[in-house]
């Protein structure tokens, strides 16, 4: 099961088109998408990971035809709009407004200097050591919610391959996009050899990708 | 716990300008943006967020081996004393290149990048050709990039599916050796960073 | 390695959506591209595994956002100009005039009644037997030809299900789709419990799947 | 053997009518094609072949246990007899609808369906929801066609990835029993010898 968004290896595009890239954004209206995106990001409605689902969410045909901030855009209206915070009135939903947390700018700097770590650190002991080989699983998706965010991309699933960083406990995108809590998960560099990924066609027998796996996204130790 | 099918709505961004316009004025009326927020935060990534930051590490790196040390064992001590860190950068790996290895960063299932050093990333770096394209056939993606790799090196692509941001740290060039940390500045592009370049004296356009 | 077109599974669509479907042309050009790529279809350049392959190698964003009879003229576009037929003339091609098989009015109903049946009687001897259950290869894609045709839904791949017919030996898509021979291979159906390709979220433990499949798509014995 | 990765150009059919004109008058200049066939393909599939041809069969079933019979084991055989083979047809396998096992056709990787026995495929049938979302929630998928499947029953779907065909022979209601063969003609739909309808008492409109 996977969404339009996990797009790695798959055949059909054509050559990367270089617009000019000194150009951040197009036109006023991407800088705003922009901007109130990150700033309602600090509103403490949602999370980053949740941010990310809202995107990918969208349906295929949209993801696809779809600009980078009209992606932004769509899944922005979509947050307000599970959060009922267009429809939210002062009066109606006092509680709502209290717990807002609107962004002021006296404190982007700070905020945007601190970021969201995903470090935790101690939290569980990692199972894999660096050096080991592993088998990633065939995974069916998220396991807590049908349908929901995760961050395994599909062209691992099944795949073999060798730990190289073991990166401490990090907050886990499956629970945390869904405010199911943080549940940090052992978080590893995994390097898989592109003929194990793409088959004998793929020429470079040294070649590799490497992507960032939390454990329970391993099956076993091979 | 089973999800609605339908759980949001897909709107076509029709006529964007307008759509902004009005979620703006719907949110400046309710009192929960306000616009100094808002320019502060585009003034961040337009003026004060770039390739630059990456750019000055990459080159105290090259004439400075402990430094480059650092930047390799102990990147995110480094990068806070340098006050290099935050959002989209909150943990960073670098990865060097060497005669052997060549590295290339992508992110397949968005567009991840390591904003506090590169500023934000270009609409290549965000496009479906590169994001799928990217990591089964890198080196046909770099000929794109009129970079060919010798077939002797391995190519390492990093997909950022974590919070990990990956850097990377390229080859100082062959001519550019005894030059001073702040003219070897102007050599280091962003690409180059990405691993889609590699550095080029300058004047020589590249990014 | 999938293609677009590959969506057994992928989530984020919305609801089924029913047009008057006694309209089985919306225009006259929907029926012009049906009818001309019928009639092409039996000129002898190339074969229906060599078209659904022109259809589904469109760029993703264009598979998705074309219309049914658009992809079609879209792909039917690139096969005359993979095959040279829009620029041939009759002087300077004769060889490819006389091997181009017309299709003429008068043998249009005996044509289409004969269709092209795919099965080859007693070629290759079937290694499963019904009944036996078998596991699925997680398969790198087409490989004989790097990124070609294949009919292996990604959404069994790596997976284990139950042989419940054998067809006999049929015309091998990943071959034919390429002009390199027919290279018939037994079929089978293969039924999946819809849990063993969903996972524990499907709630219901009897529904099943039924894939047919290729004998050399298949890993082994379980 | 590898691929070109750009062998197809990706052309948009911007004005697919002034494209096809366009095509069409190449191929008859060169005398590739002949209008009387294309007429004769197209007066094939939209007068000659349908739904009716498979609902001929179904009613036949229903009150002739021993044709029911050849027409499950036999069935290239009864169809061949009967010159309902054919293009999109060659090969093709009638799944039961019983009390225990409800069956349902798609194909997920294009459209097959099958043409001698039902015509050309209803849109929804070739659309990107039904292709995707028949395997993983038919029973939400049969719900949009309003028919709820008891827990009790099997859901078993069919996805049409070689030249097999597949066609569902739906369950006789129970108030059509004794009715004659040419009166049960008209209870059978196409959508149910796909296994996204049951048959429903003429009138009552399905499709």
């Amino acid at each position: 099961m996977t969404r339009i968004h996990d797009m790695g290896g798959r055949l059909g595009e054509g050559k990367i088109s270089k617009e000019d890239e000194n150009v951040k954004f197009k036109s006023k209206w991407e800088e705003e998408v922009f901007s109130l995106t990150i700033a309602m990001g600090f509103s403490g409605l949602w999370n980053l990971d949740a941010s990310r689902f809202a995107r990918e969410a969208l349906e295929p045909v949209d993801y696809l035809r779809f600009s980078y901030f009209e992606k932004w855009l769509a899944a922005l209206i979509n947050l307000l709009n599970e959060n009922e915070v267009i429809s939210a009135t002062k009066e109606k939903n006092s509680a709502w407004f209290k717990k807002f947390r609107k962004l002021e700018a006296k404190n982007v700097s700070s905020l945007l200097e601190r970021g969201s770590p995903t470090l935790r650190e101690g939290i569980k002991k990692n199972k894999f050591e660096i050096g080991e080989k592993v088998k990633i699983k065939n995974f069916h998706g998220n396991e807590k919610v049908s349908g929901g965010h995760t961050r395994l991309p599909n062209y691992v699933k099944g795949r073999t391959g060798r730990i190289i960083y073991y990166h401490g406990t990090h907050v886990f995108p499956d629970s945390h996009a869904h405010f199911l809590g943080e549940n940090p998960e052992p978080l590893y560099s995994i390097e898989f050899v592109n003929q194990e990924l793409w088959g004998k066609h793929y020429p470079f027998s040294e070649d590799t990708v490497i992507v960032d796996i939390w454990e329970n996204y391993i099956c076993e130790k091979i | 716990m089973e999800k609605k099918n339908n759980k949001y709505h897909n709107s076509f961004p029709l006529d964007p300008e307008a759509r902004v316009k009005a979620l703006k004025t719907i949110l400046e009326t309710k009192g929960l943006v306000e616009q100094e927020a808002l320019d502060e935060i585009l003034d961040t990534y337009q003026n004060k967020v770039g390739p630059i930051n990456g750019a000055k590490l990459i080159a105290k790196a090259w004439i400075d081996s402990s430094f480059k040390n650092d930047l390799l064992e102990q990147t995110e001590k480094v990068l806070t004393e340098l006050n290099l860190s935050g959002r989209q950068g909150e943990h960073v790996t670098v990865v060097e290149n060497t005669s052997e290895i060549h590295n290339l960063v992508v992110c397949t299932l968005c567009s991840c990048y390591p904003w506090p050093l590169l500023g934000l990333p270009p609409s290549w770096y965000k496009s479906d050709a590169y994001r799928s394209r990217a990591v089964r056939e890198p080196r046909k993606v770099l000929e794109e990039f009129n970079l060919l790799i010798p077939n002797s090196k391995k190519v390492r692509v990093w997909d950022s599916t974590s919070e990990m941001r990956y850097l990377v740290l390229p080859q100082q060039p062959e001519d550019s050796i005894g030059l001073s940390e702040d003219e070897l500045v102007n050599w280091v592009t962003r690409d180059c960073m990405i691993g889609a370049g590699i550095p080029k004296r300058p004047g020589k356009f590249n990014d």
